[in-house]
């Protein structure tokens, strides 16, 4: 889904659509539902910032970060030895500082910005540069549920406007760019330089997460014209991420001491905690993913709790039963997987549908993080191929057939009598795969040949806290 | 005086303690050990099993006089034993001398309270 | 108080009562003053969602969530031995997936909703099973001091209806049906099997905690229409889950190796990263309890962050007194009394109230705890009914006293010249300990006949992390 | 900056002022903006809170308090020996709890209340004690960006009114009074006793803390009549600090084991959570700030985030190049040092005046802790003064400089037209660092003398967690 | 029987083990400790470089019988040793008693695993 | 060369290294133990007073010349001790081996560096 809501459903109508604003027949009868209490239709009012809406994206932005850090930080730092731990807190840490300000420098501008002519459906401009021209007061021109009348008109179709700040829609999405290039952290950990995977990261983020986000969320993209759906990032976030991670994790090759075998986790309360940050930290992201405090807010927020809870209890189950216990990383890696596959389909699917969402992704991730992974024998240390990908794979395409009328009016998945959206859901899974898989596949060896990116063994055997930070996580004396 | 120092399962610690406790043995000291082996411990993360080469492990340090040496590694063998594959070792070796550092005491002497030991006559 | 405001101050007024929509002559008056602007009396405006209570009562409902996870998990994991945190962290998140689960289901049906015939005071039905009927854009028929016209009239009376979705307040209730359950593990922790510990959780849920919630928040609630208030789940969450703990504690016998000592906490940062976690959360769970963001939420919040900080300071001097030195874990213990016994009062008492109720819980929770418990010899582990249960029942009964007109002018409790009021929190109180106390005990003896509840010497010794999970909270090793 | 926006912005206009009520033409013009729909010029409204605001600020004072406990409590106890920890972490638990009731019972009045005579610049009186007269519905009188008419008029002339209650403005300053003693602990962790700690704690927030808020915030406060600028604390709490943590790391002496060298942080991943939660809570500090959910608010997030980022990538490359290692010590240590400088200047620089600013403090902070500390070689245990004391004045300085009218149109600093802003900002600095300075060495004296500051030679070779509370913070058995 | 204690920088942990198990040490024990000494490792906390006393190390504790000390000890020297300052040492010291717990076998017996052993011939 | 082994509080640590430095030990290791007997340390929980098995202490050990037991010795007695009941214990046991692993040096040799003592001459 493109995050301008209009052209998707209203393809039929031909207009000269103006980079960032919208016609909005459909989203002007809901209006006065919507605006509190304003005498909209009658009088000519300026557009407005709605607080409320503003209230809930602020601490939505708030909530996002606090995803990479400290939650997936201690999620993946639980997860790896002792002696790794603080390299990869440090990547999620200098990965939010990085990527931060590359978006306003020029990430936000070219995934969200307009190009002209051929490139327009793949790749924005730079005429949002450093946020070039964004005023203080500006209403964010992307909108889902909730918009208002611009004051502007085109053609007399009275154009419509977002409900909160320009600069709140940035930085909401600021940190959806930080957190996709962290996820792949998972796969490489253990055994990277950090030299390396800066450069790799800060690239990957500029030529891969741009154009993706650009595709599947900018009103120009080609994706969104299609009508791809992806409510919260199913696609941009979670397939883009996991399969660069299963392309590191390829490339590098395996840890020195991997022969086959995982590693137990250090310390699995920090693996809980994170756990439960992200899953806190998600209502905002999908939540969030409305751009409103209303009623589809919380619909995606009741999907989405749903989906995790089902994912997390069907993950136990399988433990108990195929494992023989039921295990605390395994609750924490199911309610992860839940989270991860129902994000693109937080705003289509109901209560139910979010619950076989749920079921499903942990039964297909179990499945490839317990037998596929193991069999083909390449060292995806944390799984972020196995979580996110596969699970990111799962939730875009179980969207094409879950997504209901009764959320969103205008979004139906084919057992919703519309399959041509799974069709849709497919192309869009497919184009971001082999996207996302050739673009790192030749990143990595770009910047392997340029600065190297594989530690040496004795970095490894060392630890990569002492021979990449000088540091030890836990002090054993006083 | 023999120090004897053994390797058990944490989970046998409590029966352990109790045995000592009983045998009359007042103190001793332990930390925890990793032991590292050829063998393995089977261990499940996120549905795959994988087997481990590290199992945790107490080590206890008890120095005793030489005529407390049998008891005490009887006491430890019986109440530390599961009889699989694991239950750990007891070793013995030689102490030359031994000093109570509150009161300078050395030999043998340092190792009990004689009002303990008097009592316990 | 129910979360209808309505019937409760107007008892004389006889009309046939919607399950759950409500007449406000009352709260009609005082509309203009909390609608933004709107100029509702004038015109017929269809009702709208506000989305500034909404984007609250979002993170409201996220902020308990982090409550349970990591914040209660922390707080009670800390606070057990090395060998047993994982066990403690287990149960807190699977319930978070059962229980959510399980309110979708029919928990809110049974909780919320309303039933036929001589059952309706006790218990409601399952016409919302599943969520059945409920729509994305319908408004919340439960609300305390913020409501609108819904439009419709019964007897040419406006029945007025809430400010923000349904599906936000069925989230929010959501939140606290998870976190009660959750709560009486400090009980039993360090020695329960963990099926039977699961089956139950959800058995409790079903039977003793959807009951409870029916009788004091449901419209139709026999502690309701006598006029008990409970805030924010005095009587619902902490008297309920801390008389259930008592029951358990004393069922399940002490643990083996208790022999009248206390144990150790084995890492009391993470009880104080819980007990701070569980403050933050707190604001959601008291000031979300009005379901507005508005002047009743900021006097909960005030109210809530004074008797906590009262009785955190209680208890430190308590330590400093008594037990010769401040303690950290009792300087968190007193913070969670506070907050267990503000918790009923939140929305009825002024910041010296608040004050008063902070210190007093703190003198009979440490009371409870270093000399009652050891004396009556029940081994409760994390103290559980001594902080939780105890707690309750002050918060409950000084809220028949400090309850001000000042605050909700509706209420007043014996101080203010309403002595009724407290017989009514004394007839609540008791009902609450009577159903919880003689339920728990029966599904204990159902649960522990069919699938046992208590760990085995060897399982206890080994710590439920191994023996239960097959995992150890911390490596030792790189 | 004061919190009353109207004075400083239009000093010429002659006029009695009402304590704590504002006139406000200008406000007044730009309402029909801020109110959401409200046809507000033409009838007569009541004033009314507005949700979407006060939504925000429950949500922003509850982040200002998470910074505290348990934000700042991990920072710094992770950085501290692990003998150490708990007492940092009691010290952050006890000043939350002592100052938050200080401050209803009178903190608040001396700071935000008005006196009579000479006194008035310098301090409130006690009219709020207990906040004795203020009502829950009442609205705040203090406001940034958002107010409306209050329906009172002096002089013909519209008085304006916040858009918040009261309440929650009383709420959000409590927290920033309760961080600001907690910031100073960082000078003297590791060798200060608990009871005179707490008693200069409590008489450093009455005698230092409420003045100097009162000086800067306050509407009569001299330095806020000389227009000096302070979005959210660099003066007020920062600079504040940072002085009283000079002192009393000199006063102090070293700890007896420092010899120059420092000490390995003991839990480097405690160090990283607090840094992240510092970075998520501190977007209510700020953000917080304009008390509004608007524009300003989501200006401010952006310049706190991006001056952040900088902050902590500026410290990663200079640890890289002359340290040899980037370390996330050293990258958790720039983010903080970069919140701290962008914290006076949030509402009032463009995102690229937020980058210079991160930039600069880092290598001012770097430079601070690394060479001229050691070189002095006074003991600051966790550089309170270098990062916060050094980072606040550099941001009240640079705010001078960087203050931009495209954020608000009312103030501009030296590098926009305005250098006599500069001097203004010197002033303020100047004044605060004297008063603080002196204040805490007078109480330094004082307190020591009566009650005793520094841990006896046995207590600080034990760890202040044994000796001063009788407590390990984790156990090495079972 | 003798016990060989070795204290080895933990980046050589990893070699160690490889080492020993070529030579047929089929398990032992360690833990971490901490050395103190006058000379310092250098550490950078916020940028400013201190010299650290404490140097966090690996005890090893194998028993072995006395045929096998030497090659033990080769074997750990060979693959700890980086040449710099701080690689450690190895301690042997006699053990006058080893009893396996499973069995209660006592002495040299209690060493290995008879089945183990004659495999390996 | 012989092996001393202390068993000392953890709030002398400070005193004993002092102490050891003066008397010329260079190095030393110590770990974490937990100390279990009989006695018992009173702790303070939520108001609630219980009587602790478990004291944590230090071990330290060092391996000394013949020449230098008996200082190192007195040099941790005087300083470790309180006067108090559970000041620890130490404990001398001979070591027949030591290797530098650094050099491969041997014996005593391995135990001291040339140039350092010398120095200190
Ligand atoms: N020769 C040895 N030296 C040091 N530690 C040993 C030795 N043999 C066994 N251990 C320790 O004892 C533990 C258990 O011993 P194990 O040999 O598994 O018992 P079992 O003989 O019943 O198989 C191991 O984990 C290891 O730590
Ligand atoms: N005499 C000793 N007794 C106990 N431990 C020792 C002794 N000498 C060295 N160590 C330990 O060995 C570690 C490394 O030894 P070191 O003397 O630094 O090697 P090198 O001889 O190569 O300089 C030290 O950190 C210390 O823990
Ligand atoms: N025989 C022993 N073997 C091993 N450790 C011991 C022995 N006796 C004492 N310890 C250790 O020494 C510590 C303190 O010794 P303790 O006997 O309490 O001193 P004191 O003789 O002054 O009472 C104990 O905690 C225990 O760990």
């Amino acid at each position: 889904m493109s995050f301008k809501l209009m052209w998707t459903t209203h393809k039929d109508i031909k207009m000269k659509k103006l980079s960032v604003a919208f016609f909005a027949f459909f989203t002007f009868l809901s209006f006065p539902l919507m605006a509190q209490g304003a005498s909209a239709a009658t009088a000519v009012v300026a557009p407005a910032i709605n607080t409320g809406d503003t209230a809930w994206m602020i601490v939505a932005t708030a909530l996002v970060l606090l995803m990479t850090i400290p939650g997936l930080a201690l999620f993946y730092g639980g997860l790896v030895r002792r002696k790794n731990i603080l390299n990869v807190l440090m990547q999620c840490f200098i990965i939010t500082a990085v990527i931060s300000i590359e978006w306003v420098a020029c990430g936000y501008s070219l995934a969200f910005g307009s190009s002209k002519g051929v490139l327009a459906p793949f790749i924005g401009g730079f005429h949002w540069a450093f946020l070039h021209g964004i005023h203080i007061n500006d209403l964010s021109p992307y909108f889902i549920s909730h918009s208002q009348p611009s004051g502007k008109f085109v053609n007399g179709v009275p154009v419509m406007i977002g409900t909160i700040p320009h600069i709140v829609f940035i930085l909401f999405q600021m940190m959806f760019a930080v957190i996709t290039p962290a996820l792949i952290i998972g796969a490489f950990a253990e055994r990277i330089k950090f030299k390396g995977f800066l450069i790799f990261s800060l690239l990957w983020a500029l030529f891969i997460y741009n154009p993706v986000a650009h595709w599947v969320w900018s009103s120009d993209g080609w994706l969104a014209k299609l009508g791809a759906l992806d409510f919260a990032g199913g696609t941009v976030v979670h397939i883009n991420a996991g399969i660069a991670a299963l392309v590191m994790a390829i490339m590098l090759k395996k840890r020195r001491d991997y022969e086959g075998h995982a590693i137990p986790p250090h310390n699995i309360p920090f693996v809980a905690i994170g756990a439960a940050l992200l899953w806190f930290g998600w209502f905002g992201f999908n939540a969030g993913s409305g751009l409103a405090a209303d009623g589809l807010a919380a619909s995606a927020f009741l999907a989405t709790h749903i989906a995790t809870a089902a994912a997390a209890f069907t993950w136990a189950m399988l433990d108990w039963i195929i494992g023989k216990k039921p295990t605390l990383v395994g609750v924490a890696t199911g309610a992860v997987a839940g989270l991860v596959a129902i994000t693109p389909a937080a705003g289509f699917v109901d209560v139910v549908g979010a619950m076989v969402i749920g079921v499903m992704v942990s039964l297909v991730c179990f499945f490839m993080v317990a037998y596929v992974k193991p069999r083909l024998g390449y060292d995806d240390t944390l799984d972020a191929f196995g979580v996110h990908g596969m699970g990111g794979i799962l939730g875009a395409l179980l969207t094409g057939l879950f997504a209901t009328p009764a959320i969103q009016a205008a979004y139906s998945g084919a057992f919703y009598g519309n399959p041509h959206q799974f069709v849709v859901q497919l192309l869009a899974v497919s184009a971001t795969i082999v996207y996302s898989g050739v673009g790192t596949f030749i990143l990595f060896v770009i910047v392997n040949k340029l600065f190297g990116l594989r530690a040496t063994e004795q970095q490894e055997a060392l630890g990569l806290d002492e021979s990449m930070h000088g540091e030890a996580a836990y002090t054993t004396f006083d | 005086m023999k120090k004897i120092e053994a390797i058990i399962r944490k989970s046998k610690f409590e029966d352990v303690k109790k045995a000592l406790y009983e045998v009359g043995i007042d103190w001793f000291s332990y930390w925890d050990i990793t032991g590292l082996g050829k063998s393995t411990a089977d261990q499940v993360v996120r549905g795959q099993v994988f087997h481990s080469h590290y199992i945790q492990r107490h080590m206890l340090s008890i120095v005793v006089r030489d005529q407390n040496v049998d008891k005490t590694v009887n006491a430890i063998m019986k109440a530390a034993r599961t009889g699989e594959m694991g239950d750990g070792k007891i070793f013995v070796s030689d102490i030359e001398a031994t000093y109570r550092i509150r009161t300078g005491e050395s030999g043998p002497d340092a190792l009990f309270n004689h009002e303990h030991e008097l009592e316990e006559k």
